[in-house]
């Protein structure tokens, strides 16, 4: 219901791209795959119920490792391995707080959660479920797996897997939050404390990071742990409407971001960072969807980013909760700074480039990084539609 | 003691175990062992919480034959995958 | 008397549990796994579960133990770096407490469940009489596509990293007149269970288990042709049930208005009939998970 | 009646268990695969067969019947021919 729309619409954009690239690469395997991903997404987008989430993330899991698996490559299964091991290990601690909710609440549909809440038992319920989420959200301790996979598989399947499969938990805890009310402010707490943890470390990585995608891997890392903790801090209030367009940025961006990354690489040779600025190739229309994706993430003015943060701040102002905003701003400035070493590479020009460079050529790929990047750009610029959205969802 | 109190510490021992394995072991055959062994200990559990002299629950049961199915499936996926990396998954 | 059984059920499979999960050699832990599944087989049986021990017996012993076999002669020897000891005693304290925590949790959360008497007043009009079948494919049909779409995704997965295919023994002389008696048995037994489903402990995935127990055998004897035919027919075997679970969701959904809201009164024809589509379809692609891809597949590649 | 029935069925039980655990002892104790197999294939067939009878007269009811009867033919032929695979592969 919630976010629905808006990600269906996304998917569409995905669509796109994917077909770009694939043909490119000349995958049959890509498309039932990728097919499975979004059927399972809207599944799990869809219901209402403990154990359908349970099983739809095992589709969307299993669609997730097969992507991942795609490229082939022995650090590719190896990271797919992991996934799928890290990924069960999720699913079963869900099912386990799943079977607990059964044993302390006698049903197991979302509108249990709230009765959950009121009885020990069913905290603990909570509590294993929400672990589970974590792992598959790749929340800060559990996150090990993460940015093998994500950075080892080929471009779309990265960015579907960053944009949206990692996003599914983290829907998944925003319902729970919701349907929580008051009692599960604990938990809450948990999450946003994960979630700064998680900003701090992913900058951190991020900024050391010698390869483009792990960058931008890493940086996926920082911005789920940014989403947690608005859901944290957020709770009954209107801020969640600002972790959940904080979320529908980041999965365009995202996604922008590693398609454009995709591109860079496939023009390059290569994805070292520090090889980004070679003289006889110009930059082309893929940096300048990583500048915008970037600019998203960040969260500068026009952006979807941007509103979401100011909205995010401003309530944490009203509520005195300094300590969060010192957070934010922090995370916010070590993005800035790991994405700055990318951009200032990108967007050279003048004397650097020799006179006789080449000028990458266009490309469907190009053509979906910039779309996405520029729907980041206009989430922002016409925020109100998600937030009526949002209302909608919540009526 | 009644069969469900029994059966009841019988899966949180096997949920334990497994957890123990997993942490421990970087055995391609060993985790997907755990990982099942895990799966077994929940439906344990899931069935001794089902358990109500009176009646007994379907739900539940329906629950544990889906997982059990989806487990297998999963099972099969990791197996190949770990076929394919040869064996251990540490570096 | 049945308590000292119970007990002994549940040591047994902690027993088998914990010898699967430390043993040195890998066909001894398979072993032991498979022995595990069947304590706890009999565990479930005890707990008024015939239906889930029989799935449990078939699908997560039997046939969980086949695929680990064949990985284990496939893998060799266990290679493992050596954990320091700290690691390990973390990793048992952590295990103790969250054992100690849900035996806690689970034996004083005393819930009256819900499902029973909702259960109870509608099976009548499920159009079977066995509870867990109405369950399955009638109240809760939406979990049991969303499982058939599992299988579905994880035999892509399985036929897009293109295993090795496992080469059949040429079969001895003993062998086949075995498979003669065994096969058809397996086949009329699954039929069985298929049919009494609807009314005792039975029904589609204990069926295909059974199903597939008997495509493995005649498998790996080399008798379901290895080649390229074979392995589309399955393929296409699984997923046509996947197609007609959802045109029949799509087709209730047109009659009755509700997505799997089968028309009033014909619930049972519709039942059985998506029953057996999935049984087939299951067993297919079980087989096809266990086997591997057809050369077709591979060759697209 | 009852009771001889009764006495009966407990003792071919009694019997059947037996056998059974010759067999696991069998397995556990003799030095090489024919050997194993031997103690194996022949007891443990036997030990169903007797602990199937003894069943059938604890709890006397035709389908039943026909079902042990079922699952002990089954077994035997599965055994026989198990028995005959292990004994090839263990020969090449």
């Amino acid at each position: 219901m919630i976010a629905m729309t808006a990600m269906v619409g996304l998917g569409v954009a995905l669509y796109a791209s994917g077909r770009g690239r694939d043909r490119a690469r000349g995958r049959a395997d890509f498309w039932p795959l990728w097919l499975m991903t979004l059927g399972a997404l809207n599944a799990l987008f869809l219901s209402n119920d403990l154990f359908n989430v349970y099983v739809a993330f095992e589709i969307l899991g299993l669609a997730a490792v097969g992507l991942t698996a795609l490229a082939r490559s022995l650090a590719a299964i190896r990271a797919a391995f992991d996934y799928l091991v890290a990924g069960l290990t999720g699913s079963l601690l869900l099912l386990l707080g799943v079977a607990l909710a059964y044993a302390a609440a006698g049903r197991v549909d979302l509108d249990a959660v709230a009765e959950l809440a009121q009885t020990a038992q069913g905290r603990v319920a909570l509590r294993l479920i929400l672990s589970g989420l974590a792992v598959k959200a790749a929340l800060f301790p559990l996150h090990f797996w993460m940015p093998a996979a994500h950075s080892s598989a080929a471009p779309a399947a990265s960015a579907l897997l960053s944009a949206l499969v990692v996003k599914a938990a983290l829907y998944v805890a925003l319902r729970m939050s919701l349907e929580g009310g008051v009692a599960v402010d604990p938990l809450r707490a948990a999450l946003a404390v994960a979630g700064s943890g998680a900003m701090l470390w992913g900058a951190w990585n991020a900024l050391r990071a010698e390869r483009l995608k792990l960058l931008v891997a890493h940086s996926t890392v920082a911005q789920v742990g940014l989403i947690a903790l608005a859901l944290g801090v957020a709770g009954t209030g209107p801020l969640w409407q600002a972790a959940a367009l904080l979320m529908l940025s980041h999965a365009l961006a995202k996604a922008a971001m590693f398609l454009a990354v995709g591109r860079i690489a496939e023009e390059l040779g290569h994805d070292r960072i520090s090889g980004l600025n070679r003289e006889e190739l110009r930059p082309g229309a893929a940096e300048f969807a990583f500048a915008i994706a970037a600019i998203s993430l960040v969260g500068l003015p026009p952006t979807a980013g941007f509103i979401g943060k100011w909205v995010l701040l401003e309530g944490l102002i009203e509520d005195g909760a300094w300590h969060w905003v010192g957070l934010v701003l922090a995370g916010t400035a070590l993005s800035a700074a790991y994405l700055a070493r990318v951009v200032a590479r990108c967007l050279r020009g003048g004397p650097h480039v020799a006179p006789g460079a080449r000028r990458p050529a266009w490309r469907a790929g190009d053509v979906a990084a910039l779309g996405l990047a520029t729907a980041a750009l206009l989430l922002g610029l016409a925020s109100a539609l998600p937030f009526a959205l949002l209302e909608v969802g919540i009526a | 003691m009644t069969a469900e109190t029994i059966y009841l510490l019988s899966g949180a021992g096997l949920v334990g175990l497994a957890f123990w394995r997993l942490g421990t072991s970087g055995d391609v055959i060993r985790r997907v062992l755990a990982l099942n062994v895990l799966a077994v200990g929940i439906a344990m559990l899931l069935l001794a919480a089902a358990q109500d002299p009176a009646t007994v629950d379907p739900v539940p049961q329906a629950f544990l034959l889906t997982g059990i199915v989806v487990l297998v499936a999963v099972t099969a996926a990791l197996l190949a995958l770990g076929e394919r990396i040869g064996g251990d998954c540490d570096e | 008397m049945s308590t000292a059984f119970d007990i002994l059920v549940a040591l047994g499979g902690l027993a088998c549990a914990g010898i699967a999960l430390v043993a040195g050699n890998r066909i001894g832990s398979v072993a032991a796994f498979v022995i595990m599944g069947f304590f706890v087989a009999l565990a479930w049986v005890r707990l008024g579960a015939p239906d889930v021990a029989l799935a449990e017996a078939a699908i997560g012993a039997g046939l969980t133990g086949a695929l680990l076999l064949r990985s284990a002669n496939r893998l060799g020897p266990v290679r493992e770096a050596g954990v320091p000891i700290a690691v390990h005693g973390i990793a048992a304290c952590l295990s103790l407490a969250l054992a100690g925590g849900i035996v806690w949790a689970f034996a004083t959360g005393t819930a009256e469940a819900v499902y029973p008497s909702l259960v109870a007043a509608r099976v009548g009009e499920s159009g079977v009489s066995n509870p867990v079948t109405a369950v399955l494919l009638n109240f809760r049909a939406w979990d049991t596509l969303l499982e058939v779409a599992v299988l579905v995704v994880a035999l892509l997965l399985v036929s897009g990293l293109a295993p090795v295919r496992i080469a059949p023994a040429p079969p001895s002389e003993l062998v086949l007149p075995f498979l003669r008696i065994v096969v058809p048995v397996a086949v009329l037994l699954a039929g069985h269970l298929l049919w009494k489903g609807a009314t005792a402990p039975g029904g589609a995935f204990q069926a295909a288990a059974l199903l597939t127990g008997g495509g493995l055998a005649l498998a790996l004897c080399g008798l379901l042709g290895a080649g390229r035919r074979t392995g589309h027919v399955l393929v296409l075997a699984g997923l046509g049930g996947l197609a007609l679970f959802l045109a029949a969701a799509l087709g209730a959904a047109i009659l009755t208005g509700g997505l799997l809201d089968y028309p009033a009164g014909s619930a049972k024809v519709w039942i059985i009939a998506i029953e057996s589509a999935l049984t087939l379809s299951i067993a297919a692609m079980l087989v096809s998970l266990f086997l591997g891809p057809s050369e077709g597949v591979r060759d697209d590649r | 009646m009852t009771l001889a029935l009764d006495l009966a069925g407990i003792a071919l039980a009694a019997a059947g268990v037996a056998f059974l655990l010759l067999a696991a002892l069998g397995v556990w104790r003799l030095p090489d695969t024919l050997c194993r197999l031997h103690a194996l294939t022949k007891a443990d067939t036997a030990g169903l067969a007797l602990v199937a009878a003894g069943t059938t007269c604890l709890l006397p009811s035709a389908g039943g019947a026909l079902s042990l009867v079922l699952c002990v033919v089954l077994v035997a032929i599965s055994g026989a021919t198990i028995g005959h695979l292990i004994g090839r592969a263990h020969q090449e």
